[in-house]
């Protein structure tokens, strides 16, 4: 997967979490719970629908690394 | 019988004969059965049907009314509390009309309104339905409207099987059981089976197995349906078509069955679609298969006219097969 | 069969009692009414009471009955419990129709009494009916059928004389002929104000009597019935009767007059046997006070029942639409 | 003393106006007097006395209309009988300006939206399987009737992985009606119940150990939070202390038929939502996990049944790990208790004699003192405590 995949994955998965935010306009250095109003729950979606979608196993430990667009894009094409 | 097997050979006769077998069998089955209506006796029957009972089973029997349709369908609700088993026929479900009171006021009400002290078994015959040019008044096709009431049972026997075996089962039924018979069937000929001495009251029948659409459909148009279904077959679409046999209560479970494994229904009924049979037969399907339908609940039905007499206007007001086929063919193959 | 009347003590302390028991229950049936105890349209009987009483006095208990919706004087000289009654006005589940019915559908298996038909002469070709199916069934008995003048109006009305008289039916088609079918003046629906004289065109025997005199309305039922079996042919008795209050509770009464009805009530069925009884010295004054006191007692006790009945479980609500079988 | 009021004459009948009086005060009266004339939609109608005494007191003057029920006026004489018992209800004299106001919902109830008119029309059945399979309806070409997509037509289609539910919105959906859903509400409960409230802080090493150890060996889908924990703990306790699982109806207390939590969703941009985990005490903690996941996204796109939304017995807020320490919930009414749930921090606590920073969370409950009294939510909230702490066997 390269860096635009793993972005347009990200962001596919995002609007199907928060429907009506304005993705276009996501800043890539902020943290994601506070850019959309993600909880914990949102947040575990989240993680579950990029595993879904790439087979990635995503332990808690590494949540930490996913939690901006920038850091998340960069987790899943590493 | 046959000579090879011993068992009796099928028997090829006509629905209107199956209905006078089915009437005779009846009262000399039990003394509490008697028929009466507008010319059932020494006329024989305006369709016939009753034709030479009168003389083999009496007058008390087979019992001639003056037309008094209110009078004497509230007379054989009356005698059914009393303990008789009547059979009344009204000559076509126009004349029924006149009976309304009854069967709607009294009859489908008597077993609620006393608290169950009372059962109304009784059984009223009607013919339905047109094809015969005999006009607005003596063409229509009421039994969706019956089947709006609590408290009847609806019949519509279409092949010459159910109209030789319904009738005994709807007068062992302890409630007011109205049987349509379609007049266009009453010449109809088919074999009769003789190892077959029964048929319930209560199930849809499926007369046609297929995958990739359900008719539903019953009386007078099955066979035009049966006829749609085998000129689909020859472009390659599979039609099930199913006869309802039992407008109340309907038997979904066929219906919904059907549906879930063909994912598209027509319904074929030659009453109007306004507030009718067809249009509850489509709510129902909407409402407990939407989420199996993978095209719109199609209905192919009478037009919204009263039936004209000329014979080309008559035709054209009826569904027809080569309607039935169109609109089976357009939810298949899209477009 | 007997068609000649007794007069003697227990005879006219039967009929007393039985038209007092209508009226005060009624009376207890219009005030628990407007306190919505009984809701629904209620038809109060008052003025009437010997019509009933006089008729059903004459009627065996294998005969049957076809009422109408103004019914409870028949349901209470039929013999159905007051307190099966009262408890069906109230709509409870110990009502004789488990509460179903209400005021208008009065039904009873054991005295065979076919309801409460609350459409104006739908119970006439019911009665014809039951008397074809007792007859076919060789039975010996008879149909009375209560219907208003407003019937006569009907269709029913001729179709139903004209097929009991056609097939000899045993039925006494009994007018109750109280001058009004609602707010509709008899002379001003009927071309022919004789009821009785309708039956003619039918071959039907008939005769008219003084409804408010419950020995005359009882003499000619016990004639009637016994000429019904005499010729297996139906008769029909137009009983001229008056009802006092209103056609039922909520009515103005703008179609008739007080003093008409002032006229009317000196024929009070009721007050009229009760002194004639005192005068004639038949039945005394502290007899008739015990009546009026066990009447009351009755009463009561029908209004207690049917406080402490309950309400039948809505989970029953669908039972008896169809019937899984017929009742023996 | 006997009141003689406008009588019921007819289902139809609600109330008359008095035309005439036929009788004063001090005038006797008797048993069947006609005492007064009604006018109604049919007319004038006399109307009786059921009782004999002498009247006192006229109460509705010539001209008023005025409910049926109402008292017209007072007698001196023997006291009524059951049978003449008053109406349940005394309605106030007519004219009521308004029609009542309708009784706020129990529940703020988001309107459902219908989807929105789609360019690309659809069958039900492949809706359906679409939704199944994550595939957006709107980029396949249709070949049913009309052009609709059909079930054929999704199953060509490239499957793509599960759960990627896309683009639905929540087209119908109304910010300001569900506020004024939640307005009435809110108001109706903060007016007419009276709160306490009781907090218990719990500590959750024991549930938090359980949960990483738990999520370490799943993958993601399989993964649950604290909440869970939380909500397991809570159904169980409700099921022991039923007088606070119900509602509080026409005056008096109705239990409910079982423990229906429902969970409090926040909406981004306002407004919530409580859809019911219907019989969350029969749950184990990964069905009730799956619950609330599937609740939550599917309230924020739309997607809740009616009947999800009609019945919990009991509210349940969780502010989750951004939200505030502690909440005191205000009861959505009818029901006669909520439950909060603050943010899990880590607290100094006393351990064996000696202070050690453990995970605590902040649990209150709101209890409607009419329905129940603080010693049963002390033991409803002791129970939850001591739940959280067995969390290996929970």
């Amino acid at each position: 997967m390269n860096e635009a995949e793993a972005k347009t994955l990200v962001l596919d998965v995002l609007s199907s979490i928060a429907p009506e935010a304005d993705l276009a306009g996501l800043r890539g250095k902020v943290a994601l719970r506070d850019e959309l109003d993600l909880d914990s729950m949102d947040f575990l979606n989240f993680i579950t629908f990029l595993h879904q979608r790439t087979g990635i196993n995503i332990p808690e430990a590494d949540y930490p690394k996913l939690s901006t667009l920038d850091s998340a894009v960069a987790y899943l094409h590493r | 019988m046959s000579a090879a097997t011993g068992t009796p050979a099928p028997r090829r006769m006509t629905y209107r004969e199956a209905c006078k077998q089915a009437i005779r069998a009846a009262i000399l089955a039990d003394p509490r059965v008697f028929l009466m209506g507008e010319d059932v006796a020494r006329y024989g029957g305006c369709y016939a049907v009753t034709k030479g009972l009168a003389a083999e089973l009496g007058e008390a029997r087979i019992r001639d009314t003056p037309l008094s349709e209110n009078g004497y369908v509230g007379a054989g609700i009356g005698a059914a509390i009393a303990g008789m088993r009547p059979i009344v026929e009204i000559m076509t479900v126009n004349f029924s009309l006149l009976a309304l009171d009854q069967i709607v006021n009294s009859a489908a009400t008597i077993p609620h309104m006393s608290g169950g002290q009372f059962a109304v078994p009784l059984v009223i015959r009607m013919a339905t339905g047109a094809g015969l040019q005999l006009a607005a008044q003596h063409s229509h096709s009421l039994e969706g409207w019956y089947a709006h009431v609590p408290g009847l049972k609806i019949l519509a026997p279409a092949t010459v099987e159910d109209a030789r075996h319904m009738l005994q089962p709807a007068l062992d039924d302890p409630n007011p059981v109205l049987i349509f018979e379609h007049v266009m069937l009453y010449n109809r000929e088919d074999e009769l089976e003789p190892s077959i001495t029964g048929v319930d009251i209560v199930s849809a029948k499926i007369r046609r197995p297929g995958r990739d659409i359900t008719l539903v459909t019953h009386g007078g148009m099955l066979f035009k349906t049966l006829e749609a279904a085998a000129v689909l077959h020859e472009e390659g679409i599979e039609a099930e078509v199913i006869d309802l046999r039992v407008l109340r209560p309907l038997d979904m479970a066929t219906i919904l069955g059907s549906v879930a494994r063909t994912r598209r229904v027509v319904i074929v009924d030659e009453g109007w679609k306004s507030g009718s049979l067809s249009a509850e037969v489509a709510a129902r399907i909407a409402d407990e298969a939407f989420y199996e339908l993978d095209a719109p609940i199609r209905r192919v039905c009478s037009r919204e006219v009263p039936i004209p007499y000329s014979a080309h206007l008559e035709k054209a007001a009826l569904p027809q097969t080569p309607a039935i086929v169109a609109m089976a063919r357009g939810l298949v193959k899209g477009g | 069969m007997n068609d000649k009347v007794h007069l003697d003590h227990e005879h006219v302390r039967d009929l007393l009692t039985a038209m007092l028991r209508i009226r005060r229950f009624e009376e207890k049936c219009f005030e628990l009414y407007q306190s919505e105890k009984i809701r629904g349209f209620m038809h109060l009987y008052d003025g009437e009471e010997a019509v009933s009483v006089g008729v059903i006095e004459a009627l065996e208990p294998k005969d049957a009955i076809v009422a109408t919706y103004r019914e409870h004087g028949q349901a209470l000289a039929r013999g159905i419990e007051m307190n099966a009654l009262m408890a069906e006005l109230y709509g409870k589940q110990e009502g004789c129709c488990r509460g179903r019915g209400g005021s208008m559908h009065v039904f009873d298996r054991a005295t065979r009494f076919y309801g409460g038909n609350a459409i104006v002469g739908g119970g006439l070709p019911l009665a014809v009916g039951t008397a074809l199916g007792d007859k076919m069934l060789g039975r010996s008995a008879i149909t009375a059928c209560f219907f208003g003048d407003g019937a006569v109006d009907e269709g029913s009305f001729h179709e139903s004389m004209n097929l009991a008289s056609l097939w000899k039916l045993p039925v006494l088609f009994v007018c109750e002929n109280n001058l009004y079918s609602m707010g509709m003046a008899l002379e001003r629906a009927e071309a022919e104000t004789h009821i009785a004289r309708k039956a003619a065109g039918y071959s039907v025997a008939s005769a008219a009597v003084d409804g408010m005199d419950v020995v005359a309305v009882e003499v000619a039922a016990r004639r009637a019935i016994a000429q019904i079996h005499a010729t297996s042919t139906p008769y029909l008795l137009e009983c001229q009767t008056y009802r006092f209050r209103a056609h039922s509770m909520f009515d103005a009464q703008l179609y008739r007059t007080k003093p008409e009805i002032e006229t009317w009530r000196k024929k009070d069925p009721v007050r009229q046997l009760q002194a004639w009884l005192e005068q004639s010295g038949m039945l005394h004054a502290d007899e008739i006070t015990g009546i009026e006191a066990d009447i009351a007692a009755e009463v009561g006790a029908a209004v207690a029942f049917a406080e402490a009945g309950t309400w039948e479980p809505v989970e029953e609500l669908e039972r008896f639409t169809i019937m899984d079988r017929v009742p023996q | 003393m006997t009141e003689f009021r406008m009588p019921s004459l007819g289902a139809d009948m609600e109330a008359g106006t008095l035309v005439e009086w036929l009788v004063k005060p001090g005038d006797r009266v008797k048993r069947g007097s006609v005492v007064a004339v009604v006018e109604t939609q049919k007319g004038a109608i006399e109307i009786e006395i059921f009782n004999d005494g002498l009247v006192s007191e006229i109460v509705v003057p010539v001209g008023g209309r005025v409910p049926v029920g109402t008292v017209l006026a007072r007698l001196d004489g023997p006291a009524i009988t059951p049978a003449q018992a008053a109406p349940p209800s005394l309605p106030p004299p007519l004219p009521a300006a308004a029609p009542p106001p309708a009784p706020p919902p129990s529940v703020p109830i988001v309107p459902i939206a219908t989807a929105a008119p789609s360019r690309q029309p659809a069958s039900p059945a492949a809706r359906r399987l679409a939704g199944e399979r994550g595939i957006d309806i709107q980029r396949l070409r249709g070949t049913g009737a009309g052009g609709a997509v059909t079930v054929a037509d999704v199953e060509a289609a490239a499957p793509t992985v599960p759960g990627g539910e896309t683009g639905r919105r929540r087209a119908g959906f109304d910010p300001a009606a569900m506020r004024q859903a939640i307005a009435a509400a809110m108001s109706r409960s903060k007016r007419e119940i009276p709160h306490y409230y009781l907090s218990q802080t719990v500590e959750i090493s024991g549930a938090l150990a359980r949960l990483e150890r738990v999520n370490r060996e799943r993958l993601p889908p399989d993964r649950i939070l604290p909440a869970a924990f939380f909500l397991r703990a809570i159904a169980l306790a409700m099921a022991k202390t039923p007088e606070l699982n119900g509602f509080w109806e026409e005056g008096r207390f109705r239990p409910g038929d079982s423990v229906h939590i429902g969970w409090a969703i926040a909406l981004r941009g306002g407004g919530l939502v409580a859809p019911a985990i219907r019989d969350a005490d029969h749950r184990s903690l990964d069905e009730l996990m799956a619950s609330m996941r599937d609740l939550v996204l599917r309230a924020r796109s739309a997607g809740l049944r009616s009947s999800e939304l009609s019945d919990p017995t009991v509210t349940v807020t969780s502010l989750g790990d951004r939200g505030a320490e502690t909440v005191l919930p205000i009861i959505y009414p009818p029901q006669v208790a909520m439950i909060g749930i603050g943010r899990i921090v880590t607290r100094p606590w006393v351990v064996n004699g000696a202070i050690e920073p453990r995970p605590v969370v902040t649990i209150t409950l709101a209890g409607d003192h009419r329905a129940s009294d603080g010693h049963r939510g002390g033991v409803l909230l002791a129970e939850i405590d001591r739940l959280l702490q067995e969390a290996e066997t929970l």
